[in-house]
């Protein structure tokens, strides 16, 4: 699979490129289906435990900061439109475009992770961290652990996709600049920019879910 | 891994997926699926023998009701790294990864599964999960049962919880991928003409496990990711002392680990239903049923998992509801049951050893499954639960099932594999030692079990001291007789008679290829006209002839 | 080792005959379906054997066959869950009187206190013919109550109290194990069960010395821990008075009703905040590590006598 | 898919407008008090949002029926795990024969 000519993208056991995108897509989407489960995991956590102990989510919902966490949404549905309009030129055959597109995606991730810092250090101050730096304030609810626990637990395994979604993205965005895809042939970015999409799925749920319930009361 | 069945005959042997290179480089960065499945072998050989060895240690300090032999602490880590080990190490992969991998593609007429590469890099994924475990267990062992329930695992133990559950975090995406893999593989590479309804019913319970592998194994790996969490900084989700509930551990746990026993079995079933149709020269009974109860059983399997929980402070309502699911979810396994008896009526059938294993399989898993009805109804499992009646109920549906149709697969597949016939005589003799031994070591288990001998008890109460000396020499039986076929396979590799391309006159595209098959499967795509199992339309078996009778049954 | 080698569980309690009903008209399904497949297999076997001569018959299947052998399947199990969901009912279905139990587990023994205050550790003695009924809780991790002479069991989960009843019909030491696995000597984690004729067991309890009975001492708690200054019936207006609460419904400030139980009042000391009752204040502090789990069990039974009415112990 | 059928630009831009609109929505609305209807709203907007996420970028509109499947096959099963586990913790009261 070393030679660049266009026929060398199929790999040796399918029949046609037709099928070898096919079978990538739907692989993909089984591997999705796997990440849906994946988050699910977490994700009924949450609901269980929102449903027994309300007032203390409500109370960690207020220690989050909606200000930053609005930006951090914003900018990554902005990372989601990049990667969307890298795949665009990847089908129009404009492998700088898409190469350029995958940058500017990059540079939206490093921003949400900046500004994830911020937050993740403003915890730290506070005390809120379980097990590494965990004090809060007299009074707080005995279950705020647990908010704070799934918080940090979902939002870094959250993290976590979105550092192997960089590492992806710069394979993928060299080999565009070699000029490895084609029109008939972006399979390789189209799977990239599905996970990416994912990644914002999964924070489209988290921002409610951790920083906005609860915000309307007290 | 050296290439034997090449080695011996390297003058007249054509060329094969064996003898096409012999570096250590093109085993172990090979991305035919032949051989990541023969990779996969040696692996997950290795963790059969060493949870067996686990197990015999087990049976022996179960002797006498003294806990005399080992310290109390080391008891726990032995039933719990076998369990570990014989589970996610051994069972999960053995028939998908081994006999999926290797025949899956050639059924299908495909040139390989549809990522080759991931494919190489799944198996790898297990081997890294299996070492992580394996340090687990040298570092000191684990000892929290392979249910590894909170608060106990998350914050009690003191063993190496982190790292076993590393490891089977890890192992989970060996699982994932490979399921990923099937169903790409499944949808989009048939050969032309192979339509659904044509497919080997092998393929379809492929397709049904790999179905659960994809979207019930995250969910432990995010969980036994949780357990290390709590472990590491104490976050408390699964522990009651800070508000955590230790069973929402539970119900994410069974919520892979109930659909994971049909990831157990499924792929057995499927190994069945071709040794079946072989070996009666029959178009198996209800073909579509068959298929479809693979689906059936893949998609209720979800809905059932609470039937682990019946006394652990889950809601009696729940309860109620998981134990009927529990009992719908038994009727496609009936049918199959059912199906592959009927397919034997009016057959012409042969005993060669595959064959005996099936029959094997189809009594125990019959009776393995019926007890899971006595399990599966309320008032009758809260006294059998954590008894020694479940034990017995999953010994027979696990190794008298799935590890008979294991041992069944790879019988009947090993001359296609290697090219080379084993002993047949010696192979017999194998199967009913295992049939025998292992009836009369889980056998009495189930008498315990109503007894009320609770499982994971290191030491207990005299009077179940008999049943327990009989279950320990059942064991030693069905010890040597998996012992033997360890033996008498790695002979053959090197002084089996040559097979033949279809030692069994069985129909399917894998027949059809030569054996050991060349790296690329078939030099031209096959086209598909008739369905699976056209055993009417298909030359008279080897068999017909006296000679290759003989070759049969030395 | 042949001594006590039996085949069949003694069965010692009200339920147990039910359970064993149940499992020997599934030993009977099992036997007749096992028997019906091995059967079939061997006839098959033996008479469509290769060599005798005959062309196999390519039948496709049977549609009249396959639905037989679905319905039969389904119906004998949906009749076993109607059934087993019954029994299993009645045995989770605690009675309203009863001998009250309290059991703590932890790593690894079994403590146990009468309603008479008489403290026992692994050893449970209960008068025959009466319901006595357990309220569990465990201070470290998971155990699980198990009798099998009376085919009842129930975990015995940290943070949560769990119910199990039973009526001994027969006297005499009965196993008790814990069936859960619990950490390195879950398996001496037993003791037994001793049933009583009520004259005898009134005669143990006797010769025995009673500690302060749960209501008394929890009493005394209450005092102590000055749950009285919010509490005490018709005092000030900062806790809701707790006189005939039990088993009520409670409304929540936001709303909610929740059953006034054990698990509720549990709550309620060790976590105020989590559930707030209507109409007022967050006032309360928390008892966290202030009260063992037998105090709890303590304060719970004075809470509870003040809606039982017998709240003067005799 | 028809990998030929790309999306003119506009397409994407007012995915991506909607998106950001959608998400100045949810947090003004998160300070109106709805009493419970917040959460409700709340994933009512966030499942408004994977939908055009899902559909647009991610062109499950113009794929194959497999893929759509696929696509919400994981959804499907995360109902299974929701939905049976509440199942629990619904109806987890204890049973007693209360008077
Ligand atoms: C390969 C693995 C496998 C398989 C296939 C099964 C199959 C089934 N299992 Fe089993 N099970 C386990 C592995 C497996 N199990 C393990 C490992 C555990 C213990 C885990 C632990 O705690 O460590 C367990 C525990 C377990 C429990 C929990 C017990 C407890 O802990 O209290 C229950 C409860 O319902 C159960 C039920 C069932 C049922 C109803 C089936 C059904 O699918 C069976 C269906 C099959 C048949 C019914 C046979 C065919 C029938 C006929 C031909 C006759 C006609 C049929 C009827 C009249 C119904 N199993
Ligand atoms: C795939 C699953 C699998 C398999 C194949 C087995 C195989 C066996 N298992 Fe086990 N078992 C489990 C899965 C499995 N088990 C699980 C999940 C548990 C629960 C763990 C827990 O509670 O957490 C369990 C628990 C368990 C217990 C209960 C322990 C307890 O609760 O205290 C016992 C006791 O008898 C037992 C016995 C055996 C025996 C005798 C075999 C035999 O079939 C093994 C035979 C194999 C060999 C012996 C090795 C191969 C042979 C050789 C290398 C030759 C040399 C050996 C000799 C000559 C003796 N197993
Ligand atoms: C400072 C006052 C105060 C003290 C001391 C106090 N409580 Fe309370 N308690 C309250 C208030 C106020 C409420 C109602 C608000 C709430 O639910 O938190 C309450 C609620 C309760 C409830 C729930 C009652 C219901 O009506 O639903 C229980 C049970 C309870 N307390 C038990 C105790 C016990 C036992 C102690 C002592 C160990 C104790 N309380 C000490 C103020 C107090
Ligand atoms: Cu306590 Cu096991
Ligand atoms: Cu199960």
């Amino acid at each position: 699979m070393s030679d660049a000519t266009t026929s060398g993208r199929l790999a040796h056991h399918f029949e046609s490129l037709e099928q070898q995108h096919e079978s990538a897509l739907l692989g993909m989407w089984a591997f999705l289906a796997q990440e849906v489960m994946f988050f699910g995991g977490l994700f009924t956590c949450y609901v269980v435990y929102r449903n027994l102990y309300h007032d203390a989510f409500v109370e960690g919902s207020h220690h989050l900061d909606v200000f930053l966490g609005t930006v951090n949404t914003a900018v990554l549905i902005g990372s989601s439109l990049t990667i969307a309009l890298g795949v665009r030129s990847a089908q129009l055959g404009r492998p700088r475009a898409t190469a350029g597109f995958i940058g500017a995606t990059i540079a939206l991730a490093l921003v949400f992770f900046g500004i994830k810092s911020v937050e993740y250090w403003a915890k730290y101050e506070h005390g809120l961290i379980p097990g590494l730096a965990w004090h809060p304030e007299p009074g707080a609810s005995p279950q705020l652990g647990i908010f704070f626990g799934l918080y940090f637990v979902m939002t870094g395994m959250h993290a976590l996709h979105m550092l192997i979604g960089l590492g992806l993205m710069v394979v993928v965005g060299w080999r565009a600049l070699r000029g490895r895809y084609g029109p008939d042939n972006f399979i390789g970015v189209e799977v990239l920019g599905l996970y990416w999409h994912f990644v914002d799925l999964v924070w489209i749920f988290l921002f409610p879910l951790l920083y906005l319930l609860g915000r309307h009361a007290h | 891994m050296s290439v034997p069945g090449a080695a011996t005959a390297r003058t007249a042997e054509p060329s094969n997926y064996l003898n096409a290179e012999y570096s250590i480089k093109s085993w172990f960065l090979t991305l035919d699926h032949k051989r990541i499945g023969l990779l996969y072998l040696a692996g997950l050989t290795f963790f059969f023998t060493l949870g067996g060895l686990f197990a015999v240690l087990i049976r022996l300090e179960l002797l006498t009701p003294e806990g005399d032999l080992f310290q109390s602490e080391t008891y726990n880590k032995l039933f719990t790294m076998h369990g570990i080990f014989m589970v996610f190490f051994f069972l999960l992969p053995s028939i998908p990864a081994v006999l999926g991998n290797f025949f899956l593609p050639l059924m299908i007429g495909a040139r390989d599964l549809a990522f080759p590469k991931l494919n190489l890099l799944s198996w790898y994924i297990y081997m890294v999960g299996g070492l992580f475990t394996l340090y687990a267990m040298v570092a000191g062992g684990v000892d929290t049962g392979w249910t590894f329930y909170t608060p106990y695992s998350s914050v009690y133990a003191n063993s190496h919880v982190i790292a076993a559950a590393l490891g089977i975090f890890i192992s989970g995406f060996s699982s994932i991928l490979t399921g990923v893999n099937f169903i790409a593989t499944i949808h989009t590479m048939r050969a032309p003409g192979l339509t659904w309804f044509r497919m080997p019913l092998f393929v379809w319970a492929h397709y049904a496990t790999s179905l659960i592998m994809v979207l019930g194994t995250p969910v432990i790996a995010i969980t036994i990711v949780l357990v290390a969490i709590e472990r590491l900084f104490g976050v408390g989700i699964f522990d009651p002392a800070k508000g955590g509930d230790p069973i929402l551990f539970q119900h994410l746990f069974w919520f892979y680990s109930h659909p994971a026993v049909y990831i157990m079995i499924l792929p057995g079933m499927g190994v069945i239903s071709e040794i079946v149709a072989c070996f009666s020269r029959k178009r198996i009974f209800g073909y579509h049923i068959i298929a479809m109860s693979s689906l059936a059983i893949a998609v209720l399997g979800f809905l059932v998992w609470g039937h682990h929980m019946f006394v652990s402070g889950q809601s009696i309502y729940a309860g109620i509801l998981f134990s009927l699911l529990s009992m719908l979810v038994a009727i496609p396994s009936a049918i199959k049951v059912f199906n592959w008896t009927a397919t034997l009526y009016r057959g012409s059938i042969r005993f060669d050893t595959p064959m005996l294993y099936t029959l094997g399989f189809i009594g125990l898993f019959t009776i393995g499954g019926l007890t899971g009805i006595f399990l599966a109804s309320l008032a009758v499992d809260v006294h059998v639960h954590d008894t020694y009646f479940i034990v017995a109920h999953f010994h027979y549906v696990m190794v008298g099932g799935m590890v008979m149709a294991y041992l069944g697969g790879l019988h009947f597949y090993w001359p296609k594999m290697f090219g080379r016939l084993y002993p047949e005589t010696l192979a017999k003799i194998a199967a009913v030692m295992i049939f025998v031994g292992f009836n009369l070591t889980f056998f009495p288990q189930f008498l315990l079990g109503y007894l009320g001998m609770p499982r994971r008890y290191h030491a207990y109460p005299e009077e179940f001291q008999v049943l327990n000396v009989l279950s320990t020499a059942g064991a030693s039986i069905l010890g040597l007789g998996f012992a033997l076929p360890m033996g008498y396979l790695i002979w053959s590799l090197f002084r089996g008679k040559p097979a033949g391309n279809n030692p069994w006159g069985a129909s399917g595209l894998e027949w059809q290829t030569q054996s050991p098959p060349i790296s690329h499967n078939f030099d031209e795509v096959p086209i598909v006209t008739e369905e699976a199992y056209a055993y009417d339309t298909l030359r008279p078996p080897a068999a017909a002839s006296p000679e290759q009778e003989e070759v049969l049954h030395v | 080792m042949f001594e006590d080698f039996s085949f069949f569980p003694e069965a010692a309690s009200t339920v147990a005959g039910r359970v064993d009903a149940i499992y020997l008209f599934l030993v009977v399904v099992t036997i007749f379906f096992v028997g019906l497949i091995s059967a079939a297999l061997l006839i098959f076997s033996v008479r469509y054997r290769r060599g005798r001569g005959h062309a196999p018959e390519q039948v496709h299947g049977s549609i009249a066959l396959e639905i037989l052998w679905s319905a039969i399947p389904l119906l004998i199990v949906l009749f076993v869950f109607g059934w087993s969901a019954k029994v299993f009912f009645d045995v989770r279905t605690v009675p309203t009187e009863g001998m009250e139990v309290f059991v703590t587990g932890k790593q690894w023994m079994w403590k146990l206190q009468h309603p008479t205050g008489h403290r026992e550790i692994n050893s449970l003695h209960v008068p025959k013919g009466q319901a006595v009924i357990l309220t569990m809780t465990s201070e470290d991790v998971i155990h699980d109550f198990y009798v099998p002479a009376f085919r009842v069991k129930q975990d015995v989960v940290p943070g949560m109290y769990s119910q199990l009843w039973f009526e001994a019909t027969k006297t005499g030491t009965y196993h008790l194990f814990c069936a859960e696995y619990c950490g390195t000597k879950h398996s001496q984690m037993i003791g037994e069960i001793v049933v009583l004729e009520p004259a005898a067991y009134e005669a143990w309890l006797a010769g025995n010395p009673a500690g302060r009975n749960p209501v008394e001492a929890g009493k005394v708690l209450f005092e102590n821990l000055r749950c009285a200054t919010c509490h005490a019936a018709g005092s000030g207006q900062r806790g809701p008075d707790l006189a005939g609460r039990f088993g009520e419904q409670v409304r929540m400030r936001d709303g909610q009703t929740v059953i006034f139980d054990e698990n509720y009042a549990r709550q309620s000391i060790l976590e105020p905040k989590s559930h707030i009752v209507a109409g007022f204040e967050e006032l309360m502090p928390t008892y966290e590590g202030q009260v063992s789990e037998d105090e709890i069990l303590q304060l719970i039974a004075y809470i509870k006598s003040l809606s039982t009415g017998d709240e003067e112990p005799k | 898919m028809s990998d030929h059928d790309v999306l003119p630009l506009r397409v994407y831009f007012g995915v991506f407008g909607t998106l950001l609109a959608l998400t100045g929505l949810t947090t003004w609305i998160a300070y109106q008090d709805f009493g419970n209807l917040n959460t409700t709203i709340a994933l009512v907007i966030a499942s408004i949002k994977v939908v055009l996420v899902v559909l647009w970028f991610m062109h499950v509109k113009q794929s194959s029926g497999l893929v759509r499947i696929f696509a919400l096959s994981g959804f499907f099963w995360l109902m299974i795990l929701f939905g049976y586990t509440l199942s629990d913790y619904f109806t987890r009261t204890s049973v007693r024969g209360w008077e």
